[in-house]
């Protein structure tokens, strides 16, 4: 019987344990503070997300009656939220398009989307319409461009992302053209697989890029139209491929969401922006 | 006892000394290439863990709450999610599972159109894909029945996930038991209840632990299930009803979201696949004490 | 039978839970089928086998495509892979623990093999992508390959395929082995005609577990297989299996993309139901755990 | 059962059978100790088998009877932990010695065991695959001998409709001779039986019990067996095994009519009278 016993109190454990959780941990309503009081629910981009969650966590700190729940998704997901009130407050990395009027963004920082290379390759530089050639499979190898003689792995993203979106429109390009060589999900992987693969032609966040490259890995950020992808460039506006992070919201919007998105705009949350690799938006 | 004395399982590595023929020798030699070659894959890659993981590990790493989107800090409330998901799923599974196996194994077991269908969906539930569960925990407990991304939707899914697993390991602790306890209860007198209490469940108590641990262990690992059901948050959870990570999807994340996070995968996945070393060591373990008991008991 | 009301009520809650039990299955292929509904009507079953591309979320030329056969090619194609290298390596490796190795050699392989079964399968993805991917990609680029799809899937059912037919190598009964050995035969002529024959049900059964895990496998395939939803023209193609492309499109999905990703699930569920239609008529064993 | 009807009628025990040629040994045994996980299960035997005779081991249960049979082909080195010193000499050549082929000596040697065990394969598979693996080409030499050993074991006209039949599905007497045929296939110098009949139930082993003393003359056999009359019915040689000091040992042997009429030790008479044992 000592495994019964054993058996019968972890079930009895979990069972108490789960009502408990399920009753009794609620956030105290007694808190004080300045009276702001809720839950927020943000959805969507998942390059938005982890700067969200630390905002959220430094906005917990300040109102301890409030709880922001940041889950990932994708712009497209966070705005279809927003718009249905699934999601207090949607995130995106694009700007708002034309046919989504109904809806206000406010911009929380800026990101660029960088071409990036295995740093062994010795391609300097691509004009936008080699990289629509590449993208496209008009260019299938490195010496048609001057570099060596090998083969160009094509690293595209995965359908509904907004950094695609945004790629796609700079470059005038259509998704069902594109010949891609390998398909990625997040920023993370992208980086990965060029830095495993020296052929390799991808585009990611400048953010994660630059984080990745002063940590050593082997890749490099090309330039575009001669301006380097940078920070700075995106900050001054010259960099061509850049995009607001923004924070969108449907209709009237409670005190409390209005509360976050101001905390968020503010230069309170400068130095987790930077953190991130974005840009602060200058107020 | 020399008559007896036949090991009970083992190798046989000391089957025949002296001259074998070339066809014996040649499958020696192979059948040891191929262990020394997935003994040395596997080694590399759980060496390839270790030393990206270890230096990200301390007291801290195991309390704290992550900073800086997981690159620092810790993995606290990701351990509290991961425990607090297992719960639910155990609370909500282990019942369930005891009760379908002792209506498998006590009272349906000549089969009987409702045991047979019963059966076979369990046959089927063990081998529907990972991702399914989450499709599907997604659209009934998040959405349709309204709990949202939570801590109580992740551990409903799982519990779905690893039901089959408890209730054949269940069943086959309650074969296990000699009929003749049965027959014995009933010429008593007993009713089926009091011999369920009694004598059936304490011998089946062992299996039903070893499918509890098995549970566990596929659950620990669960990513994909998850992702969809009990979301992201990183937070320290505060009710069922939060949204909590567990560390798998935390792996997940740091891996492919978050620039700079593999050392801290690594150190996340140290920290998962030991819980899974002291869940696979108890269930060996209880599986041989449960062994023992049958062997000395019959 | 039943003498008191107690055991009436006994019969009847444990009846309630079972079907409880049981219909989970029928619960989950009724949501896949209302989530699917919106793609089956108006796309149609027959777009899903016959559409030129898979574009879901594309907005010109009349909507999205949506053809699952290049992902069902890749599933199977992994699968068959992977199955084809870990059965030979995992009957090999339990041959190992049961016939070869030295006792203690055998039980610390055996270990390993445990210990792999229960790491979790980001960690794979995660070596894959970074090590193997690499590695492949030297030898033939891109790397993110149905090779190393199917590499890193036969590290992940290896274990399974290895332990499970293990046991039944162990459930070989004895008497058959000291018959063979008193024949003079050796241990290789025992085992390819007395053990292996005896012993194939339960390798079939476990080769088949593992094939169901092959399939449903979803973030290390994810992670490494590359995700081009093209017919590979050889092993060194990407490739993108369904479950990999639930994980990668479901949390960006909307509409009737997200429909049809419930479709793909639903593809997915008839595959498994058919290998476990196998399972029983080729007439495995029912593997405990 | 369809087995009576293909024997011969069952003799008397007091019938005697044709004299074995005993001058010439063919297992000598010297000073054999067996032990398992350190602990002693038989202790210092030494005998010798004449040659084409039958000879009976008998004695207590967990005397050792089994150890000292499997000492004979070394089955023992397939039971981990289980160590054996002394001297075997099995025509005059030591098969204790490290270098010994052990499935030249498994030919050599045949073994039954208590419990058939045919291997779950077909009648004809049963007989032939050994062979085919020890070297024979031919499946027609093979479908021969395998024919010559089930006339053999008197099993030819029962199951020559149903060669590729599982050998499972005979009956545990039919089985039991097929195993002896599986051995004989091989053409053994030596027979080592375990209790072949005591899993049988009696008209099954009388028939097999008749079989061993046809065999008489051919082979030289050792049978273990806990049932005195047949060890008389059958036997030439007899040797006794008693458990002394925790571990087996032979307290007596000989020819057959010596030990069961005179028996030189108090111990094998108390036991052939049937008062102990």
């Amino acid at each position: 019987m000592r495994y019964g016993w054993g058996a019968v109190l972890l079930v009895v454990f979990a069972g108490v344990g789960t009502y408990v959780f399920s009753h009794g941990l609620q956030a105290d309503p007694s808190v004080p503070g300045d009276g702001l009081r809720g839950r927020l629910v943000l959805t969507g981009s998942s390059t938005v997300a982890p700067l969200a969650g630390e905002i959220a966590k430094r906005f917990e700190q300040l109102h301890p009656g409030v709880r922001v729940d940041v889950q990932t998704g994708g712009s497209s997901r966070g705005i279809a939220d927003a718009r249905r009130g699934t999601a207090d407050i949607g995130m995106a990395s694009r700007a708002l398009k034309p046919k989504e009027t109904d809806l206000t963004s406010h911009t929380i920082a800026l990101d660029g989307i960088s071409i990036i290379l295995h740093s062994d390759n010795p391609s300097v530089a691509l004009t936008d319409e080699q990289i629509a050639a590449i993208y496209t499979g008009k260019i299938a190898k490195w010496n048609q461009v001057g570099g060596p003689d090998a083969p160009i792995t094509v690293v595209n993203k995965a359908e509904g992302r907004s950094t695609l979106e945004l790629f796609l429109h700079h470059f005038k390009l259509n998704n069902e053209d594109i010949h891609a060589g390998i398909v990625i999900g997040d920023n993370q992987q992208g980086i990965l697989t060029v830095a495993g693969d020296p052929n390799a032609i991808g585009y990611v966040s400048i953010g994660t890029a630059s984080y990745e490259v002063s940590r050593g890995t082997k890749i490099r950020m090309m330039p575009m139209k001669g301006v380097e992808p940078s920070l700075a460039n995106v900050r001054n506006g010259t960099f061509p491929l850049s995009r607001p992070l923004n924070l969108v919201t449907h209709g009237e919007v409670s005190q409390v969401a209005a509360a976050f998105i101001a905390f968020a705009q503010s230069p309170q949350v400068h130095d987790l922006v930077e953190a991130q690799y974005f840009v602060p938006i200058a107020r | 006892m020399p008559k007896g004395a036949i090991q009970p399982a083992g190798s046989l590595a000391t089957w025949s000394r002296g001259r074998a023929d070339w066809s014996d020798r040649a499958v020696a030699v192979v059948v040891w290439l191929t262990a020394l070659a997935v003994t040395g894959v596997f080694v590399w890659i759980l060496a390839d863990v270790l030393r990206h993981g270890v230096s990200g590990l301390s007291w801290g790493f195991l309390i704290d709450g992550p900073r800086d989107a997981g690159r620092a800090g810790g993995i606290g409330p990701m351990i509290v999610s991961t425990l607090l998901v297992l719960m639910v799923c155990l609370a909500v599974s282990a019942p369930i599972g005891v009760g379908t196996a002792v209506w498998l194994a006590e009272f349906a077991r000549g089969g009987g159109l409702l045991g047979r269908l019963v059966r076979r969906s369990l046959d089927v539930l063990a081998g529907v894909p990972s991702i399914v569960f989450g499709l599907f925990g997604n659209a009934l407990f998040c959405i349709y029945l309204g709990m949202g991304f939570s801590i109580l939707s992740g551990g409903l899914t799982l519990s779905c996930m690893v039901l089959p697993l408890l209730i054949r390991s269940c069943e086959a602790g309650l074969r296990a038991v000699p009929d003749e306890y049965r027959r014995a209860a009933e010429a008593l007198g007993l009713s089926r209840s009091a011999v369920l209490w009694r004598i059936l469940l304490p011998a089946a108590t062992p299996g039903l632990v070893v499918g509890l641990v098995l549970g566990v262990g596929r659950a620990l690992g669960e990513t994909a299930a998850l992702l969809f059901t009990s979301g992201y948050v990183d937070r320290m959870p505060g009710s069922l009803m939060d949204s909590g990570r567990t560390l798998s999807v935390h792996i997940y994340d740091l891996a492919m979201n978050v620039p700079g996070g593999q050392s801290r995968a690594y150190a996340t996945a140290i920290v998962l696949i030991s819980l899974l070393m002291i869940v696979n060591t108890l269930t060996c373990h209880l599986a041989d004490r449960w062994l023992h008991r049958r062997i000395t008991r019959t | 039978m039943f003498r008191s009301p107690g055991d009436r009520l006994l019969l009847g809650s444990l009846r309630c839970v079972s079907v409880l039990a049981g219909a989970v299955v029928l619960l989950i292929v009724v949501f896949l089928l209302i989530e699917s509904w919106p793609a089956l009507r108006s796309v149609g079953p027959m777009r899903f086998l016959t559409d030129p591309s898979w574009h879901p979320a594309a907005s010109d030329g009349g909507g999205g495509r949506f053809n699952l056969i290049p992902m069902l090619i890749g599933t199977l194609a992994s699968t068959l892979g992977a199955v084809m290298l870990a059965t030979p390596v995992g009957i090999a490796s339990a041959l190992f623990c049961r016939f070869y190795a030295p006792r203690r050699i055998a039980t610390g392989y055996r270990r390993l093999l445990e210990l792999l079964t229960g790491t979790p399968s980001v960690v794979f993805g995660l070596w894959g992508l970074q090590v193997l991917a690499p590695l492949i990609c030297q030898w033939r680029p891109p790397g993110q390959s149905l090779l190393a799809g199917v590499l890193i899937l036969t590290m992940m059912i290896l274990p399974t395929v290895a332990l499970l037919s293990e046991s039944s190598l162990n459930s070989v009964p004895r008497a058959y082995l000291r018959g063979a050995a008193a024949l003079g035969l050796s241990r290789w002529a025992a085992i390819r005609s007395v053990v292996l024959p005896a012993a194939r049900g339960g390798i079939i059964t476990a080769v088949l577990l593992a094939t169901g895990r092959a399939i449903g496998e979803t973030m290390a395939v994810l992670m490494v297989a590359g995700n081009v939803v093209r017919v590979p023209q050889s092993v060194f193609d990407p490739v993108r299996t369904l479950t990999a492309n639930i994980a990668l499109e479901l949390g960006y999905a909307m509409d009737i993309h997200r429909s049809a990703l419930f479709v793909s699930g639903l593809v997915l569920m008839v595959i498994l139901t058919a290998l476990i239609g196998v399972t029983e008529w080729i007439g495995g064993d029912r593997l405990d755990a | 059962m369809n087995a009576q009807s293909t024997t011969e009628v069952i003799r008397p025990w007091t019938q005697r059978r044709p004299c074995c040629d005993t001058s010439e040994t063919c297992i000598q045994v010297q000073g054999l100790s067996v032990h398992y996980q350190g602990q002693q299960a038989l202790g210092d035997v030494s005998l010798s088998i004449p040659r084409g005779c039958i000879t009976a081991i008998v004695g207590p249960s967990g005397c050792g009877k089994s150890t000292f049979l499997n000492c004979l082909n070394r089955m023992t080195d397939m039971i981990p932990g289980c160590t054996v010193s002394g001297n075997v000499r099995l025509m005059g050549q030591d098969i204790m010695q490290n270098g010994t082929d052990l499935i030249s000596l498994r030919r050599r040697v045949g073994m039954i065991f208590q419990k058939p065990n045919p291997f779950p394969l077909s009648i004809r598979k049963n007989l032939t695959f050994a062979l085919k693996h020890h070297g024979m080409k031919r499946r027609s030499d093979r479908d021969e001998a395998a024919r010559n050993a089930l006339c053999q074991v008197g099993l030819w006209e029962e199951v020559k409709d149903r060669l590729d039949a599982p050998a499972q599905d005979l009956s545990g007497g039919q089985q039991q001779r097929l195993c002896l045929a599986r051995a004989l296939v091989l053409k053994p110098q030596v027979l080592l039986l375990d209790e072949p009949s005591s899993s049988l139930d009696p008209v099954a082993s009388g028939v097999v019990e008749d079989l061993i003393s046809q065999l008489r003359g051919e082979y030289t056999q050792v049978i273990v067996t806990h049932n005195l009359a047949q060890a008389r019915r059958i036997a030439d040689h007899v040797a006794v095994f008693w458990t002394r000091h925790g571990s087996g040992q032979l307290i007596e042997a000989g020819p057959i009519s010596q030990v069961f009429d005179d028996p030189q030790h108090e111990l094998t008479a108390t036991y052939i009278s049937g008062l102990r044992g």
